[in-house]
Formats: C-alpha cells, sequence, structure tokens
C-alpha cells in the first residue's frame, strides 16, 4: 500500500433510480480513497450495482447524494464543459468488445476519437503519429488501421478500448469489466498488459468485475459489495486471507479452484437467491440470506468498522 | 512512412460487392434506371406540348400501331409519350415524398430517442394519433384541405408516410443508444451533436435506406391510386393513376388504355421493391441464413 | 387485469378526439369558401354574412371543432351543404357496407396470410416457399384499383360471371373482396414468414428438440404460439391498410360505401360530409384497435403476467 | 471400469456457410461409461459444442456434415432414423444449454414445458403421473412445485436453469449433457446449481458430460477430462493425471493453466498463451497449435502428431514423448 497521495475520494455516495415499482437503491452510502498508482478492486455479483458506481464517480451519471472528489477537486455535478476538461485526467474501459466500439467505424477513427473531441492535435500528421504509437502499445497491428471492428475478435476490439482509454494520457481509469468478455488465455495477456501500463505510466485503477481470481491477482485493495452497499473493504492478500463478512467468506467459498485437492468439496451455500434492490428494508441488506442473523441485524444500517489496519468490515457481529 | 494497411473498403463498397453478385439486384436495377432515363429525356423522347396534350380528334381511340406503339386515348393523344412523361410524376411522387417524411421521421426519431423522457413521450402520443387514422383517410384530409394538385399530392403522402417512419427509426435508433459506444462517446464529452450525427445516424443508415426503397414503392402506388380517385394530379398532366381513371368508360373496347399505365405502375412499383428486397440481403447477409 | 382494459377503453375516445381534430384542421384550410358557391351568382354583402353566420364558419375555427364534436357524440352531423339535409342520412345506411367490406377482407387476409406464411417458413426455399414469395412480391406492387378494373373486365364484363356494380346477392361482394384482399395477403404473408423464421431460430425450439419432440410439433406448437403474438398487432395496421384501400375498391365497383360518399364530397367541397365520413372511418378503425389490442393481452402472458403476478405479489408479502 | 455407455470414434463435422467449409471437429475420439463424468473443456471455437449437438444428432441438416461414429448403447446416433432419435432424445440423452434466459419458451408455463418430455416418452401413462412427476422433479430441483403455473419472465436466471435442469432429469435419463450450464450465472447460484445437480447425479447414476471453459469447474465436479483446442482432442484423461503438474503436459494445457490468476498463491505476473485461435475455414498445417507454442519444433510445422496414450493418458504432442509410465 504505498502511502502516495489520495487522488480519488468518495464520501457517502448515493444512487437512486426511480422506478413505477418505488426507488431503486442502486448505490447505497459508499464511501473509499484510491491511492494514486494504486488498483481498487470493486467485486460483487450482478445488481449489486458495482456498475453504476464506477460511473458515477467518473461523473457520467450524477449521484442522488455524496460527493465525488478528484485531486481534491469536487466534481459530483459538473458542467458539461468541465466534464469535457476532466476527461484528460480521467477514463474508462468497457466491458463488451462487441457493443463498446462502433462497426461504422475504422480502428484509427475509434481510437483517435478522445483526440478530436478535445482537439488537441492541429495536424492531421501529428494525430495519425498518436494513433500509430497507441496501437503499437496496445499490441494491435498497424495493418488494421483501417479494418472495421466486426472483422476483428473479441481480444483485439478490447485492445482497441485500452487504447482509446489511454488516448489522452489520463491518470485514472475505471474499468467495468473489462476481461469478462474473453477466453481465458485472450484474459491473461490482456491483465499482463494492463499491469505493465500501471507500472510504466503510473495508472491508478478501478477494477470492476465479478471474478474474484482475477481481483485478487490486479489489485492492492478489494471492496466487496452486495445490493448496493459496502460489506468489505482490506488490502487484497489480507482479505483472502481472513475474510470475515459472511458474504465474503461465502463468495471466497464458491470459487471453484483448479486444484485436485478441491476435487468434490461441497462449498457452503448461501440461501435464496439476491432480494430485489427497490425499496430495500431498513438494516444490513444481506440479512434475509445470513446464516448468523440476529435482531441487531435488521434494526440498524451497518457502519464499516476497522477490525485490523485497512481491514473494514460492515457487520454487528465483528468488530465490537 | 507508408503503413501497409487493408484498403479503406468502406461498409457501402462491401454492400455494392455483394449486390453486384446478386442477378435479381442488377435486373431491377437496369430496370429502374431504364425508367429514370425516360423520366429525365422525357422531353427529347416526345415533346410536352405539341404531343402530350395537343388534342387531335382525328387519332382518337386508335387500337396500338406502328405510329402510336401504345395507341390513342379518347382526345387522341399517344399514350406513348404519356406514359414516358408519367415516369417523371411517378418518380417524384414516390422519391420526393419518401425522401421528406424520412426526412422528417429521422428528425423527429433522433430527437424523441436522444432526449428521451417527456420529449419522447410527446412525440410518440402525436404519433400514436395520427397511427390512429388510416394512411389514405389521412391523405384523403389533406387533398380536401389543400385541393388537387401535384405538390399538395406530395404533402399528403408524406404526411402519411411519417408516423410509420418515425416510430420505426426511433425502435432501432433506441436500439442503437443502448449500444456501449454510445455511452463510450458520451464518457469522452462529445457533445449532442456529434453523438446523433457521428455515432447514431451511420448505424441506422441502413435501415433508413431499406425503408426508402419499400416506401418509394408504396408512394407510387398511393399516389396513383389518388390520382385515379381525382385527388392527385389535375389533367391534362401525364400520370399512370389518371391515364387509368379516364380509361375505365372505354375499357370494354378499348382496353390498351388501361393495360399499358398498369403496366408501367407495377413495373416501376416491382423493380423498386425487388431491388429493395436485394439491398436489405447485401446489408446483413446473415439473416439470409439456413434455418 | 381489469385496470388495463380500463386504461384502454378510456383512452380510446380521446385518441378518436384528437384523430378527429387532425382531420378537422386538415379539412377547414381548405382555400375554397363553401358560402361562395351556396349563393346565387350576385349577392349582397349581408346575404353572405347571414349565411355565414347561419353556418357557424364566422367562428374561430376551434370553436368550430368545439361545437363540431359536441354535435357528432350525438350522431348529428350538421346539415350537408350540397344536399341540404342532414349529415346522418345521407352516410348513415352506408357505413355497414364499408364496415363489412373492409372486415371480411381483413379476416380473409389474416386466415389466408398466416397459413401460407406458416407453409413458406417452414419450407424455407422449397419450391412452394419461392413461388409464393414471387407472387407476393408480384401482388404487392400491383395496385389494388387496377386489379379491380381488369377482373371487373374479365369477370364482370366479359365473362358476366359476376354483377358489375351495385350490392344485393353475395355474388356482388364477391369481386371487391377479392380485389381488395390480394394485394394485402401479399403483405400479410411475407410478415408472417419472417416472423415464423425468427421464432424458429430461437434457442427454445433447440430445448423442445433436445427433448425428443416431433419436428412438426416443435414448429406448430412452440414457435407458432410465438410467431402469432406480433401478427395480432399486424391485423390491425393491416385493417387500416384495408379501409383505405376499400375507399377505392368501392369507388370502382360503385358500392354504396363511406367511400364513394367521401369522394364525392370532396369534389364537392361539402365539408360536413367529408368530416363525417372520414371520422367515421377513423372510428371504425379505433375500435378495432381497442379489440386488437385486448385480444393481445389475452394471449401474451407476460403483459397478462403483469397484473395477475402484481396481485398475487399482495397476498404473499 | 464401468459397461462403455458412449463411444465416438473418429468424429468430424464441417459446416459449409456460402461456399466457406468451416472444420469445427477433426477426428474425436472419447468413451464415457455408465454413471461416470466427463468435462470438456476448451475455448470458444474449439468445437465443444458442436461434439455435443452431434450426440443428440442436432446438427443443422444443410449445413453440416459429419464423418465417424457416435455410438450410444451400441446404436450409431449419426445415421439413426429420426424417429428412432426422437425416443433416445429427452428419455435417454438430454441436454441443458448454455443460456438459461432464451433457453426456456415464453408463452409456456413452467409446469407444462417439464411436463411435456414427461408426457412425450410415457404416452401411455394417465395425466396425474405426469403432474405428481412433474412436482416431484421440480422439488427434487429446489423449486417450490405450486410455482409451476407461472411462466419462465416470473423466475430469475438461477431458477430457470434450475428449471432446464429439471426438463432433462424428468425421465432419468442416462446420459445428461451439460453445455456451459452456469457460464450466464453468478458465482454463488452458480456453487448452489452445480451441488444440486452432483446430489441429482449421485442419486440417479446419470453420466455426465459438463462443457465447460472453467478448469476449477472441472476439478471440482468432474471424474475424467477432455480438453480440446481447434475441433480436436490434444489431451484427455482421469483428472488425476490432468491436475497434477509433476505429469507431461501439452504445451496448451499448460498455457491454459498459466493463463488462470491462483487464488492460492500470489502471483505477480501470468504466463498466458501468445497468439489467438486460428480460424477453422483455414487450420494452420501439422499441429494446429504450432503457431502458438513455444516449443515448436520443425516436425509440428509439418506433421500432425500422434496421439499417444499412457495409461488412458492420452497426449496429441510430438514433443510430450514419455517412458512407460508404471
Amino acid at each position: 500500500m504505498s502511502d502516495e497521495r489520495v487522488l480519488v475520494k468518495v464520501e457517502h455516495l448515493k444512487k437512486y433510480f426511480d422506478t413505477p415499482r418505488g426507488k431503486l437503491h442502486a448505490v447505497d452510502d459508499v464511501s473509499f480513497e484510491i491511492r494514486k498508482g494504486t488498483t481498487l478492486g470493486v467485486v460483487g455479483e450482478s445488481g449489486c450495482g458495482k456498475s453504476t458506481l464506477g460511473r458515477a464517480v467518473l461523473g457520467m451519471n450524477p449521484a442522488t447524494e455524496g460527493h465525488v472528489r478528484y485531486n481534491g477537486k469536487d466534481i459530483t455535478h459538473q458542467s458539461h464543459r468541465e466534464f469535457k476538461e476532466s476527461r484528460r485526467q480521467m477514463q474508462m474501459i468497457f466491458q463488451d468488445p462487441y457493443s463498446s466500439i462502433d462497426p461504422k467505424k475504422t480502428v484509427s477513427e475509434i481510437i483517435a476519437e478522445p483526440l478530436k473531441i478535445q482537439k488537441i492535435y492541429k495536424s492531421r500528421k501529428d494525430l495519425d503519429a498518436r494513433v500509430i504509437e497507441l496501437m503499437e502499445m496496445v499490441g494491435l497491428d498497424l495493418i488494421y488501421m483501417n479494418t472495421y471492428p466486426h472483422e476483428l475478435d473479441g481480444g483485439r476490439r478490447q485492445r482497441i478500448g485500452i487504447a482509446r482509454a489511454l488516448a489522452l494520457k489520463p491518470e485514472f481509469i475505471v474499468c467495468d469489466e473489462p476481461v469478462s468478455a474473453l477466453d481465458v488465455s485472450i484474459q491473461a495477456q490482456i491483465l499482463n498488459m494492463m499491469m505493465d501500463f500501471q507500472d510504466e505510466l503510473h495508472l491508478t485503477y478501478m477494477f470492476i468485475t465479478h471474478d474474484l481470481s482475477v481481483v485478487k491477482h490486479i489489485s492492492d485493495e478489494i471492496m466487496v459489495l452486495y445490493l448496493g452497499t459496502v460489506v468489505e473493504r482490506a488490502p487484497s492478500d489480507e482479505l483472502f486471507e481472513h475474510p470475515t463478512h459472511p458474504y465474503t467468506k461465502a463468495l471466497l467459498d464458491a470459487i471453484p479452484v483448479p486444484e485436485l485437492s478441491y476435487h468434490g468439496v461441497e462449498p457452503q451455500l448461501l440461501k435464496g437467491e439476491v432480494t430485489s434492490p427497490i425499496n430495500p428494508p431498513q438494516g444490513c441488506r444481506f440479512a434475509k440470506r445470513c446464516p448468523y442473523v440476529t435482531k441487531a441485524c435488521t434494526e440498524n444500517m451497518q457502519e464499516l468498522r476497522e477490525i485490523s489496519p485497512n481491514h473494514f468490515v460492515a457487520c454487528c457481529q465483528f468488530g465490537k | 512512412m507508408n503503413v501497409q494497411t487493408m484498403k479503406k473498403r468502406g461498409q457501402f463498397a462491401e454492400v455494392w460487392g455483394r449486390l453486384r453478385k446478386n442477378k435479381l439486384a442488377m435486373i431491377s436495377l437496369s430496370v429502374l434506371l431504364l425508367i429514370c432515363m425516360a423520366a429525365i429525356f422525357a422531353d427529347l423522347i416526345a415533346n410536352y406540348n405539341n404531343i402530350v396534350i395537343k388534342q387531335n380528334g382525328a387519332e382518337r381511340l386508335m387500337a396500338p400501331c406502328a405510329q402510336h406503339w401504345f395507341g390513342t386515348d379518347e382526345f387522341g393523344r399517344d399514350i406513348f409519350a404519356r406514359i414516358i412523361h408519367g415516369a417523371r410524376m411517378a418518380l417524384l411522387m414516390g422519391f420526393g415524398a419518401t425522401i421528406i417524411s424520412v426526412a422528417a421521421g429521422l428528425i423527429l426519431a433522433c430527437v424523441a430517442s436522444y432526449f428521451g423522457g417527456v420529449v419522447d413521450m410527446v412525440i410518440m402520443r402525436v404519433m400514436d394519433v395520427l397511427n390512429s387514422v388510416p394512411a389514405l383517410v389521412i391523405s384523403l384530409a389533406i387533398c380536401s384541405g389543400l385541393g388537387a394538385g401535384t405538390w399538395q399530392l406530395i404533402v399528403a403522402l408524406s404526411v402519411a408516410g411519417i408516423p410509420i417512419h418515425t416510430r420505426m427509426i426511433r425502435s432501432n435508433a433506441l436500439g442503437v443508444m443502448g449500444n456501449e459506444y454510445i455511452e463510450a462517446a458520451k464518457s469522452q464529452g462529445a457533445s449532442t451533436a456529434s453523438v446523433i450525427f457521428s455515432h447514431m445516424v451511420p448505424n441506422i443508415a441502413s435501415i433508413i435506406i431499406i425503408q426508402i426503397t419499400s416506401t418509394v414503392a408504396t408512394n407510387i402506388l398511393m399516389g396513383a391510386t389518388l390520382s385515379f380517385i381525382g385527388l392527385g394530379v389535375k389533367p391534362p398532366r401525364p400520370e399512370w393513376g389518371l391515364m387509368l381513371s379516364s380509361g375505365t368508360d372505354y375499357m370494354l373496347k378499348n382496353p390498351h388504355m388501361v393495360i399499358f399505365p398498369g403496366i408501367a405502375i407495377i413495373l416501376t412499383a416491382l423493380s423498386v421493391n425487388t431491388f429493395g428486397d436485394c439491398l436489405r440481403d447485401a446489408f446483413d447477409p446473415k439473416l439470409k441464413g439456413k434455418a | 387485469m381489469a385496470k388495463y382494459i380500463i386504461k384502454r377503453i378510456i383512452l380510446m375516445p380521446v385518441t378518436l378526439l384528437l384523430a378527429a381534430l387532425f382531420i378537422f384542421m386538415m379539412v377547414s384550410i381548405s382555400k375554397t369558401d363553401p358560402v361562395l358557391n351556396m349563393l346565387p351568382q350576385e349577392y349582397t354583402q349581408e346575404q353572405y354574412d347571414a349565411l355565414e353566420h347561419e353556418l357557424g364558419l364566422d367562428q374561430p375555427m376551434l370553436v368550430q371543432y368545439v361545437k363540431w364534436i359536441g354535435h357528432a357524440f350525438t350522431g348529428d352531423f350538421g346539415t350537408s351543404y350540397s344536399t341540404r339535409n342532414s349529415v346522418w342520412n345521407e352516410i348513415g345506411f352506408r357505413i355497414p357496407t364499408s364496415a363489412v367490406l373492409s372486415l371480411v377482407t381483413t379476416v380473409l387476409i389474416v386466415i389466408i396470410g398466416t397459413v401460407l406464411g406458416i407453409l413458406c417458413a417452414v419450407h424455407q426455399y422449397s419450391w412452394i416457399d419461392n413461388v409464393i414469395n414471387v407472387f407476393s412480391k408480384m401482388l404487392s406492387a400491383i395496385p389494388n384499383f387496377w386489379i379491380a378494373m381488369i377482373f371487373m373486365l374479365v369477370f364482370a364484363m366479359k365473362m358476366r360471371v359476376f354483377p358489375m356494380f351495385g350490392t344485393g346477392t353475395v355474388l356482388h361482394w364477391v369481386l371487391p373482396v377479392i380485389t381488395l384482399a390480394l394485394p394485402g395477403l401479399a403483405g400479410h404473408v411475407r410478415i408472417t414468414r419472417s416472423s415464423m423464421l425468427d421464432c424458429i431460430r430461437q434457442d427454445y425450439i433447440r430445448t423442445a428438440r433436445s427433448k425428443g419432440e416431433k419436428e412438426s410439433v416443435v414448429i406448430y406448437r412452440e414457435a407458432l404460439k410465438n410467431a402469432m403474438m406480433p401478427l395480432i398487432t399486424m391485423t390491425g395496421n393491416r385493417f387500416a391498410m384495408t379501409i383505405g384501400s376499400a375507399v377505392v375498391v368501392e369507388r370502382v365497383f360503385a358500392l354504396p360505401g363511406l367511400g364513394t360518399k367521401v369522394l364525392d364530397a370532396i369534389n364537392a367541397m361539402d365539408v360536413p360530409v367529408i368530416l363525417a365520413c372520414t371520422t367515421v372511418l377513423c372510428a371504425i378503425y379505433i375500435v378495432v384497435m381497442l379489440i386488437v389490442d385486448l385480444a393481445y393481452m389475452f394471449v401474451d402472458p407476460r403483459v397478462k403476467g403483469r397484473f395477475v403476478k402484481a396481485k398475487k405479489n399482495k397476498v404473499a408479502a | 471400469m464401468g459397461e462403455k455407455l458412449l463411444e465416438i470414434k473418429d468424429l468430424s463435422v464441417r459446416y459449409t456457410t456460402d461456399g466457406v467449409i468451416a472444420h469445427a471437429v477433426n477426428h474425436v475420439n472419447l468413451e464415457l461409461d455408465k454413471g461416470e463424468i466427463l468435462g470438456i473443456v476448451g475455448e470458444t471455437g474449439a468445437g465443444k459444442t458442436t461434439t455435443a449437438l452431434g450426440i443428440l444428432n442436432l446438427l443443422p441438416r444443410y449445413t453440416a456434415q459429419t464423418d465417424g461414429e457416435i455410438l450410444f448403447n451400441g446404436v450409431n446416433v449419426l445415421r439413426a432414423s429420426e424417429k428412432e432419435m426422437q425416443k433416445i432424445r429427452g428419455e435417454h440423452i438430454s441436454m441443458i444449454f448454455q443460456d438459461p434466459m432464451t433457453s426456456l419458451n415464453p408463452v409456456y408455463t413452467v409446469g407444462d414445458q417439464i411436463g411435456r418430455v414427461v408426457k412425450i416418452h410415457n404416452k401411455e401413462k394417465g395425466k396425474e403421473f405426469v403432474e405428481q412427476r412433474v412436482d416431484e422433479i421440480l422439488n427434487l430441483v429446489g423449486i417450490p412445485a405450486e410455482r409451476k403455473v407461472e411462466y419462465p419472465f416470473n423466475f430469475s436466471g438461477g431458477m430457470k436453469q434450475r428449471i432446464m435442469i429439471a426438463i432433462a432429469l424428468a425421465c432419468n435419463p442416462e446420459l445428461l449433457i451439460a453445455d456451459e450450464p452456469t457460464t450466464a450465472l453468478d458465482v454463488t447460484i452458480q456453487a448452489q446449481v452445480i451441488s444440486m445437480m452432483r446430489s441429482l447425479q449421485r442419486e440417479l447414476g446419470t453420466a455426465v458430460i459438463l462443457i465447460t471453459h472453467d478448469l476449477g469447474l472441472v476439478a471440482n465436479f468432474c471424474d475424467k477430462v477432455a480438453v480440446m483446442y481447434s475441433g480436436e482432442i490434444i489431451e484427455s484423461g482421469a483428472i488425476e493425471q490432468i491436475f497434477d503438474s509433476t505429469n507431461p503436459h501439452h504445451p496448451y494445457v499448460v498455457g491454459l493453466f498459466g493463463s488462470i490468476p491462483k487464488i492460492t498463491r500470489k502471483t505477480k505476473r501470468l504466463t498466458p498463451i501468445e497468439g489467438l485461435m486460428p480460424n477453422p475455414a483455414s487450420l494452420p498445417e501439422g499441429c494446429k497449435f504450432h503457431p502458438r507454442c513455444p516449443y515448436c519444433m520443425d516436425i509440428c510445422k509439418t506433421e500432425e502428431p500422434e496421439a499417444v496414450i499412457v495409461n488412458d493418458h492420452l497426449i496429441k504432442c510430438h514433443r510430450c514423448v514419455r517412458k512407460e509410465e508404471a
């Protein structure tokens, strides 16, 4: 945990959506910090609000409540001009390589788009030089400069997405499940490349995924989300060695490990399914499925308590 | 530094490549071009004033013969010349009305799908109301309001087409808006206009082109129908529907007055329809795949 | 469930009112002044003003519309300019003719079109598919007034199998219904075919086959019911097109329907009759659209489910 | 060595679309005994699903050509008549698919869809038998029987997959093929579904072919493993042999294990396999993996390697010549 300055600080971020059946609590009172040059892994199952959180931090859909500070400056509610200005520092990599690339544009046009919007390069020659430099950085053969995305496979399309994100030389990148849609071997190539970029360009990542083995590999600190709330946050090794929150334990236990010793092992199963985020009940969101549920759990919201250095848990059973 | 890159084959070049291989597409395209040629060079083939309009009683109701390939009508005017000039009117109605209604539909759909919320709801409710009036009834109302005439007819056809196009383009635009590359463009701080025009329109272009070809045929038929019931083009201007309506009285003894204009309409509409189908297959070939 | 039905039923007259407003605006912007051609050649300004006041044309358009709609609901569509007697007498007896012609034709189109469409989809790329495809392409390119003329020429005039004009016996209806149905049939077959093909390519068809179902059961039970969904809404649009072209077919066969009346009224610029005919045509269409909507709601479990489930949840919670 | 249930002999499948021939499966040999669980592992385009559809003879009739044999209880499935296959599908062999969201028919109730498969294979039995069997199998997969009147859209992804499993196991088949059953599900729901499949497998004694790209799932659930790469089985054997790193392995399998981030150990960088899956329409000469193989020798570029089997541990690679294992 390098003690660099804090780059991104999020305080009590809330994001609610109005639906015909009530108020959907996508993100509910989430606070965290990301230090420069480190990677915060955000992990959780579908419907836990991790993607909404990522987009709210970038200011793409403004938060209902709470603040997001970047380098100390509050960027929660920005005008279109300020938002455009801050794109030079903050970028995003998307999940689906087939839907996040415009099929009607060539590879070079896609990569050059952020540069054109920010009008960085006057002459076309400089623009092309920068695009070529980016393509070489992400390992894309220059022969593909004028081809259309539908001729390329998932791995190469994701490299285009990464090149586009690096175009403006950002400091902070939110990666929304960048490798989930890829095959295992391609996934490993992309993960290695992203970690190389972090070292060379001193990038800061907010890495969102549902795959726990990937998040452990790439992140320095991991935050586990359940139904819009943070249930546990800790350095990655610490989290895997001492998982404390019941949901984190169940999550880690459920991952199939490719080793002989795990053959036929019955994981500790959770009962039932994720409850609805619309008008959620008071108290801990995990209460309905938690094996250790007590009356206290269902009364008040659980705050994050520090049970060991940098290891926070939101559960009344622990950290009294 | 010349970078050896694949030739920049635009999507339209690819589509044209597939079209060229399709025999049916080439036939229908050549028929269509023939009709366009006829429309453009109509004045050269038959002078408008002295052949197309001038009445000459002597040669009244002649059957098709060497001098008049398609025979003459009740005022002795050469039907072949009138059909050639009629082609100009048919294409004007077909393409003119379609372009207007598709353009209006595109603008309304883009505005509705991009802003969404109240704007979308209002536009859609207006379209629902327009849609609850059968297309021909809309045209009847407009023709009775604006009176008969060429541009009135085009306005009637366009307004009748707007609800369908708006609804169709909007559903496709919403489909495109759901993609992440739109969100990616917004996340770069791209302006509203650039998101719509540089990202959304190219992606719905193929659907719009397919829609244009299918509507052109419908408008040609509708235009002829309106002229047939006397609400479209005013005589003496040559128009296929009008020729058919005046031909009904002499149909029994001189069927040629009814046959040739009918064939002209069918040929035009068929070639446009066929070309439109081939175009749709060329745009997304996988739709044609085997079951 | 009831909430959904009531919502649709309330929505219907509102749509009709707005549609009638649209038609009223379109028709009343006409340049020809009806008052003029009702007066004798030379007329004094007072006579002009008196007649104009009598017809209520001096008030602003919106007020005229409200007055007209108020009367229309009670069935009084005002007096016809050309025949001076009440519009209802002019058009009342014509409504069944138009309605029956359009409804019978639409039902015919839907039944035959669906059967042919399914045949094409099931035997894709076979000779049946190609033959029907060619025919439907041809038919959708032929204007129905031309078919009407040719049929009348061949069957009525030359072969004298069917009567040429008017109504009465069933024979009178055969030619108009056929000529009205053919172009619509072409469109309906193509839509049914593509809807069936979409359903046949779905994953649940593969699941059905993996259960060991016979191919015929897979097609006619699993795929067909899903393909029917969009067809029900298409029936509504088909009915709209049929009403439109019925106006023309009535003209060719001189059937005493709303179509012929509205065309004569337009030539004579008889505004009340035009308004009455077009609004009634709209009313027929909107009522049928309501029926189609409700039918769709009963057939599609998802729509019905949304309301049934809501009730059940209350019970369960 | 139990009694043989399924034998795939030299199976090859080619798809021809618009004149382009794609070799999806090339000379695959597989065996499965009664009650055994085989895992087929491979990346996208390795031909896993094509092999599975071949076993049920559900390959598209016009575009697919097959060579070789698939013997199920001695019957060659590829040459069996459609009538015979309809008896086998659903009763002797059944299949569950990857995407639960689209695998159920949206306009029929859940009970209806489960009842169909029971009715097809028990024509002589009455309605009560079908209803009773539906309730029984629903309880087995952990869904309350009274929910059988609801429609698929009322259920979550995990529940829908349970319904698919209910349909597949309703007639107590001898072989269940599961094509990436839990890929579309969250990891905790996957754990629930897998543990339920395991208990049902033990109870009914069904042989299972589990197709997946997740090696962890194979280690946890399967007895035997076959690794497929561009249409061929390049390594297969008992999981004790495959997951034992002291054994020699095919370079692709080594690469696969290298590409998976480990939970238990802290590794700085993964050791991925370079390059991409070959295009099935233009497969490379010799060993299909040679363009991406770090140990590629000249012979690999020209000659296709022989499948060397040393006490049931098959490896198809020139380099892995091993001494006779005890």
